[in-house]
């Protein structure tokens, strides 16, 4: 479904990833690992279509999308749940989330995805009119994973999910993953510090080091591998 | 912190520029350049002090009522037989004293909300100045402003007047760039830059701006006064809401950064509209273009121009040092 | 005239004032909230739509309908321009914006002042006539205005408040990077948003023709009024500008009828510094959380 | 001898009361882990402490002194420091800058100090590059802020605290966004800052491998009361914890 | 070819640009008539008349820089000009220092003065026609409780106090109320001044601000007499408030365009800069052919000393208005004050009829 060729991001001088290749097959969950700023975002950043590729070729579904503007990408399926939240703080929660369905106008589509949200995220049902920007770290996570939801994508970018949520949340956001991966049938790129969480959950992973894939390979293979364990589980 | 890297050839520079600004009176073609730099000294005051408000983070609108309080009180001490040499320092402390009592209330507001307060207050001078006409002589001014004395030396022509204003604004030049350089400097960046990170530092970020607002609006209120001796004339029109614009757009065009922009920016706008004035007519619409231009294709200011040039050499190296760094 | 007879006139005339404002301030506010830019060019585009309206209609004696599309249309191609060439390199870089919104202030009123002249003109009146109601009287020509006032004011925060391009807008406002990953078209939204800012302003202009004289500098004064009101009223919140101009209008006929009209205004700038100082946030504005 | 009391402590947002009559006290040499569901009110609670809302009711006293209100710059300069959950830097300065600023209160007697002389330069940069030196960020000292990865902001937060030389610094979720790996080097920096310079801490976390293994005691919040207190085996055994904060699964990576 | 070349100094920018057209056109005008007969001649030589603009965009700061160019880096010696009061005043020791000779449009009674030898005012102020026009007014109407409107600025506070004044000698009450320069809704001024007032006095406004004045009046139903005894503001004022709202409305009339010479100076203003002329202008056109008469007589075009002391000198020089002269040695202690007849007119069915005719000292 993505297939992303040897591309290359630049910020300036400074050459963020460098010649990286990784795909996605459909229904998959894949996850990258790595340290900070190994390049995890900037890859997000440039399937997405924030950051231009200074070189290298992403495919979706076929067609060659680098060179399409961001809002184009969404309209053909990929969403991003974007690292730090970003939620749009003067907004209610559920502005937020219809923004979030802006490429997906049928209506009572939305009506349904909507609930579905609710549905995984009950605490957003209270706090619907409330202003995102006043909610808490966790709260604000679940409008950001839930605004993304909201376009119905069939590759979804979640980068961070975890970042500042309750373990029993953490385990919520994991079991949710699972259940949209499979009830939907959507494609899942997954960027995760919590590598246990993130290699349990995925098919395939891949892990960044400076820019560059390090490893990659089956999740539970990666698990178990020596130097995954030593490096990014802190065992 | 960030010390403005002085080299000798800065040295050489500055050495260059503050002798051609000494020696105008000599080489220029006429007293009509004199004249053209007085104005631009004064011009500099007012953007330096605004430059130090918006150091800290707020950006003055009103910066012209300032010039107008100082403006008056040193027209009407000294008409009163004060001298104006010491009515110029009293304007600069009453200018001072307002924004310090109003930068009290109203800093704690935050951008746009302190821009209008302050334009606010402008506005209260001038229409103050217009109704109380048993003081200010209402909208017809105070004509007959007595000169400067230096010790009995009056500064009535312009070569006269020149020195003076020009020691004035390389005085408070200097005076900023100690400022700049200090922790005072420091914090009032840091304020700006992340109000609540620099609280949180153990700043009070509240009376950093209270103190830049009220010495920037200080300076605004001695350069008023100083106009205001040179010209011998104040009106409520002297300082309107366009000389608070034009004093902004001085310090947009020439840059924010450091004391270099409000020189730059002073240097080139103040000629300009005489520059322009062959082209009748057209001279707003051009000077409005310039103003676009500039700010579309130099957004960090002229100044920003000069220091790219300067540390170019310094960028390439410590880029290629970062790049070689990242490859493992 | 009896005293309550003057007082009722005063408050009407206030609300009267200050819809004519209130239609100043929401165009001005949208394109604040949207693009972060304090346009102090938004007059010049109120004076255009006056100017084109007083032409086509005043001197070149269209049908009333057709000038008023023709202004506004020509005002909405003006801001468009102005937007492509000027103000999109401006967006959300607030300082420089406002500067850059003087220059083209400068432009446009002396270009307006080459092409037609200095002299202020009039517009024949629309409507004439009054409306009195037991003795308080009600001008027709302002009437219209506020009818007009009326509709723009609830049609935009309909369009803001509950639309798919509403929400656009405000989620552009706040976070232009991340609206784009939502597949909002920011490069759409802004122009967008700028053009319907102005249009109102040239709309502002049609209606206050027939009532007001039209010259090059009639826009610097509705300009200053509607930033202290929508700063008032709190940025970028349409129910924000129409509190904030209704309290402005009033105090200015209130302060005109009873006091005097120099005192007027500084009253209301000292309502200002008040109303800023007790709710920082502006009358109708919020809050953001700290920390 | 205890170091923060907190007594009965409150704070409203309109209707919505984030922390309810809250009470705990931290002594000297602790290291207190804060813990409870999202939307509990630690991050309120962090607010109140440290100045940068005031309380509904209720008071905080840090070293005997009652802070309650208080703005949070003096509450700094009296040795009480804290971290902000958002990386909170100066993406315009460099990252040596950065930490620079914060040892400006400390650094400078008053507002003036300083005005003439370029000492307190050398002596803020120093100390700056020592602390970065902690933090394993000298490498990027000369990079702008902005341009760092975010756990690399968020680590140079936690600089930028430290650099005001707290007695006690209070961290909202430092760990967040790093990778095991990374977490657990923060927390031997921040042991080391523990024993070193004696300074006492106060974390939110939810990371709950750092604050078992960095944590003496835990509070744990959820809307807004205080549910549990205890040593950090005790607070993950009990099933009040287990149920509104945990889950099933009890400990977690 | 030699030349001598007159500087338009006025705020050709901003919201007196009218006035400053004006100014422009006149120079222009006297320019073009010397210039096609083959330039002035002076002394055996004959010299092309240029001119050259400069604009104060109504600053004092600014007046005083361009009279600085125009003085010293174009070394040009005549100017029409200063147009505001506070230009007039903020420039006046510059130009008497450098002997320039000045043609102002200044009402301000400081602009002339023993003190300014070379500035001359060549339109007429308030301080000469209001006396007898109110005289006359209220000897005619019945008028006692006056009121007046004035923008707050320089002119509105002067005209206040000199219509206060005269209205004084007159035997009435003037209560004068200023009002900010933008505003345009007066309804609730005149709410509150109107319920005690048996007149309107609105001399001074520009025309268009008049008219509005005028037409919010009468919505609110005043039928008293109005007065406008300055400005030259008949046509603008119908248009704006319409004929049934102006009728019976006394206007100052600065021209009369019964005059052959004045009507057609309207027209030449009207096909070269279009039908809005200021009043102001043909006084300017007036004064500079008094300029150049001085000049001639003179002999010179440099000694502005010699020249300004022949015009001093000079009375009775046929103008496009009727014949003038200098007066207001009284009133400013120097006799720069241009003497010229002005009317007083009353609208009447949408037009405007001559009333009476006023010199300095009384209307008939
Ligand atoms: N806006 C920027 N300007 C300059 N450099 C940047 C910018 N954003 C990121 N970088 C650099 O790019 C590299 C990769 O950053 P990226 O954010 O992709 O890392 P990451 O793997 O997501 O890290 P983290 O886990 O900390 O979020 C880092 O070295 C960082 O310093
Ligand atoms: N300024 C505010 N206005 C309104 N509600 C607020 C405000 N600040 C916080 N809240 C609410 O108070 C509650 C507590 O928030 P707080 O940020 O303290 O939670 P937290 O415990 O830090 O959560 P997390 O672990 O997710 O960061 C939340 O429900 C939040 O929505
Ligand atoms: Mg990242
Ligand atoms: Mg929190």
């Amino acid at each position: 479904m993505l297939d992303v060729r040897g591309i290359s991001v630049a910020y300036g001088p400074l050459t963020a990833v460098r010649n990286l290749s990784l795909s996605v097959a459909d229904g998959a969950i894949v996850s990258l690992i790595g340290s900070n700023g190994a390049g995890k975002t900037t890859t997000m950043k440039a399937i997405i279509g924030l950051k231009p590729v200074s070189g290298g070729e992403i495919y979706f579904d076929g067609e060659r999308i680098d060179g399409a503007s961001a809002p184009r990408r969404v309209g053909r399926g990929i969403a991003l749940s974007p690292e730090g939240r970003r939620v749009f703080p003067q907004m209610s929660v559920l502005d937020n989330l219809l923004v979030g369905s802006y490429s997906q106008r049928d209506k009572a589509h939305q009506r349904k995805t909507l609930d579905q949200i609710y549905g995984y995220f009950p605490r957003l049902v209270e706090r619907r009119s409330q202003m995102a920007g006043s909610l808490s770290g966790g709260e604000q996570q679940m409008v950001a994973i839930g605004r993304a939801l909201m376009a119905r994508p069939r590759l979804l970018l979640l980068d961070e999910p975890s970042l500042g949520l309750a373990p029993i949340i953490v385990d919520e956001i994991a079991r949710i993953i699972v259940e949209i991966n499979r009830d939907i049938g959507m494609s899942i790129i997954l960027v995760e510090q919590n590598a246990k969480l993130a290699l349990n959950l995925c098919n395939e992973a891949y892990v960044l080091e400076t820019g560059a894939v390090a490893l990659s390979g089956k999740g539970k293979d990666l698990l178990a591998s020596d130097y995954v364990r030593r490096a990014y589980l802190g065992i | 912190m960030n010390p403005p890297t002085t080299k000798p050839m800065s040295y050489v520079g500055i050495a260059v520029a503050v002798g051609l600004a000494v020696l105008l009176p000599w080489f220029a073609p006429n007293q009509f350049y004199v004249h053209l730099a007085t104005v631009g000294c004064i011009n500099l005051m007012l953007v330096l002090g605004l430059a130090i408000i918006a150091r800290a983070g707020q950006l003055s609108m009103g910066h012209g009522g300032f010039a107008l309080v100082g403006g008056y009180v040193s027209a009407l001490l000294s008409m009163k037989g004060w001298p104006p040499l010491l009515t110029l320092f009293i304007a600069a402390v009453v200018a001072a004293v307002i924004a310090a009592a109003l930068g009290w209330i109203i800093l704690r507001l935050r951008g746009v909300y302190f821009v209008l307060v302050a334009f606010a207050f402008s506005q209260i001078a001038v229409l103050l100045a217009l109704d109380m006409s048993s003081i200010t002589g209402g909208a017809n001014g105070l004509v007959g402003v007595p000169p400067i004395s230096i010790f009995g030396y009056v500064l009535r022509a312009k070569p006269q007047f020149y020195p003076f204003a020009l020691v004035c604004a390389l005085t408070t030049l200097l005076l900023t760039w100690l400022l700049y350089r200090s922790p005072l400097g420091t914090m009032m960046a840091a304020t700006a830059e992340n109000q609540r990170l620099t609280e949180s530092s153990g700043i009070d970020t509240h009376r950093v701006q209270v103190i830049a607002f009220t010495v920037g609006s200080g300076i605004a209120g001695f350069a008023g006064a100083l106009s205001t001796h040179y010209l011998r004339f104040i009106s409520p029109d002297s300082y309107t809401f366009w000389e608070s614009v034009s004093y902004l757009t001085m310090l947009v065009v020439g840059g924010r950064d450091g004391v270099l922009g409000p020189v730059v920016g002073v240097v080139v706008l103040t000629p300009l509209p005489e520059l322009l004035r062959s082209t009748e007519g057209l001279q707003h619409i051009i000077y409005g273009a310039v103003l676009v231009l500039c700010l579309m294709f130099v957004p960090n200011g002229l100044a920003s121009l000069i220091q790219t040039w300067r540390s170019r050499q310094r960028v390439a190296t410590t880029g290629a040092a970062r790049v070689a760094e990242e490859v493992p | 005239m009896s005293m309550d007879i003057i007082l009722v006139q005063t408050v009407v005339n206030g609300l009267m004032v200050g819809m004519i404002y209130v239609l100043m301030a929401i165009g001005f506010t949208m394109v604040f909230g949207i693009m972060r830019i304090v346009n102090f060019a938004h007059g010049e585009f109120y004076m255009a739509g006056a100017f084109l309206f007083a032409i086509l209609y005043g001197s070149n004696g269209l049908p009333f309908s057709i000038s008023v599309l023709l202004a506004i249309g020509a005002t909405a191609l003006l801001g468009l321009l102005m937007e492509r060439i000027v103000f999109r390199k401006f967006r959300g870089n607030e300082l420089n914006g406002m500067i850059a919104s003087v220059g083209v202030a400068l432009i446009l009123q002396n270009s307006a002042l080459l092409m037609w002249g200095s002299s202020a003109r009039t517009v024949p009146p629309v409507v004439s006539g009054v409306l009195s109601v037991g003795g308080i009287v009600f001008p027709w020509s302002r009437l219209v205005v506020i009818i007009g006032a009326i509709v723009a004011v609830v049609s935009l925060n309909l369009l803001i408040g509950h639309t798919r391009i509403g929400r656009a807008m405000r989620a552009v406002a706040q976070d232009a990077e991340i609206a784009q990953v939502q597949g909002i078209r920011v490069d759409v939204i802004f122009p967008v948003a700028f053009v319907l800012g102005v249009s109102l302003a040239g709309f502002a202009g049609v209606l206050m023709a027939p009532v007001l004289s039209v010259s090059p500098f009639i826009g610097l004064a509705p300009t200053l009024k509607a930033f202290v009101i929508v700063v008032i009223g709190g940025l970028g919140s349409v129910p924000g500008a129409v509190a904030g101009g209704l309290l402005i209008g009033l105090i200015e006929s209130f302060a005109g009828t009873f006091v005097s009209a120099s005192l007027s205004e500084i009253l209301q700038f000292l309502v200002v510094i008040a109303v800023v100082l007790l709710r920082p946030q502006g009358l109708l504005g919020r809050k953001e959380r700290e920390a | 001898m205890s170091m923060l009391q907190v007594e009965s402590l409150k704070r409203s947002f309109g209707g919505l009361v984030a922390v309810r009559n809250v009470s705990f006290e931290v002594n000297e040499g602790d290291f207190l882990g804060l813990i409870g569901p999202n939307g509990a009110g630690k991050t309120t609670l962090f607010n109140v402490i440290s100045g940068v809302l005031s309380p509904s009711a209720g008071t905080v006293r840090f070293l005997g002194r009652d802070i309650s209100g208080q703005p949070a710059n003096q509450t700094v300069r009296q040795g009480l420091s804290r971290t902000f959950q958002a990386a909170t830097i100066y993406p315009e300065a460099t990252v040596i800058e950065n930490v620079a600023r914060g040892t400006l209160a400390s650094n400078v007697s008053g507002l003036w100090g300083g005005f003439l002389s370029s000492k307190w330069r050398v002596a803020a940069k120093d100390k700056a590059s020592g602390v970065l030196d902690l933090f394993g960020l000298t490498r990027r000292a000369g990079l702008k802020a902005r341009e760092l990865s975010y756990g690399e902001q968020r680590r140079l937060g936690v600089a930028i605290a430290l650099a005001s030389e707290p007695r006690l610094l209070m961290l909202d979720e430092p760990v967040a966004g790093l990778n095991p790996e990374e977490a657990a080097e923060l927390a031997s920096v921040l042991r080391r800052v523990k024993s070193e310079r004696g300074v006492t801490m106060v974390m939110v976390e939810h990371h709950m491998r750092t604050v078992m293994g960095l944590c003496n005691r835990v509070v744990v919040l959820d809307h807004g009361t205080l549910i549990a207190q205890g040593t950090p085996a005790e607070v993950v055994s009990n099933p009040v914890v287990i149920e509104a904060y945990l889950g099933k699964e009890a400990i977690h990576a | 070819e030699d030349s001598v070349t007159i500087g338009v100094h006025a705020s050709f920018s901003g919201a007196g640009a009218a006035f400053a057209e004006g100014m422009l056109a006149a120079t222009d005008f006297a320019a073009e008539d010397v210039n096609k007969g083959g330039g002035l001649e002076v002394g055996g030589k004959r010299y092309k008349i240029l001119i050259k603009q400069y604009d104060d965009r109504y600053r004092a700061a600014d007046a005083v820089t361009a009279m600085d160019r125009l003085m010293i880096q174009d070394g040009i010696r005549f100017v029409v000009g200063p147009m505001g009061s506070a230009a007039a005043v903020a420039t006046k020791d510059q130009t008497t220092s450098g002997k320039v000779i000045t043609m102002t449009l200044a009402f301000t009674p400081r602009a002339l003065g023993a003190d300014a030898p070379f500035a001359y005012r060549p339109v007429i102020t308030t301080g000469e026609f209001s006396d007898p026009q109110v005289a006359w007014l209220m000897k005619n109407t019945s008028a006692k409780q006056v009121v007046s409107l004035l923008p707050n600025d320089e002119t509105g506070q002067q005209i206040g106090v000199a219509n206060f004044n005269s209205y004084a000698k007159a035997g009435a009450k003037l209560q004068v109320e200023y009002f900010e320069r933008e505003r345009v809704d007066f309804v609730p001024i005149l709410t509150r001044l109107l319920t005690k007032a048996d007149g309107l006095e609105l001399g001074g406004n520009s025309p268009t601000t008049a008219g509005l004045i005028l037409k919010q009046a009468r919505e609110l139903g005043y039928r008293g007499p109005v007065f406008v005894t300055g400005g030259d503001v008949a046509a603008e004022m119908l248009k704006v408030a319409g004929k049934d709202a102006a009728e019976g409305v006394y206007v100052h009339l600065p021209i009369d365009t019964g005059l052959p010479d004045t009507a057609a100076y309207v027209a030449r203003f009207k096909a070269k800069y279009g039908p809005n002329m200021n009043g102001f202008s043909p006084f300017f056109y007036a004064g500079l052919q008094m300029l150049f008469t001085a000049m001639k007589k003179a002999g010179t075009v440099d000694d502005t000393t010699k020249i300004a002391t022949t015009l001093d000198g000079l009375s009775d020089v046929p103008t496009a208005m009727g014949n003038a002269g200098w007066t207001g040695e009284q009133k400013y202690g120097i006799k720069h004050q241009i003497d010229l007849p002005f009317y007083v007119g009353q609208m009447k069915d949408g037009v405007v009829t001559k009333v009476a005719t006023c010199d300095v000292n009384a209307c008939k």
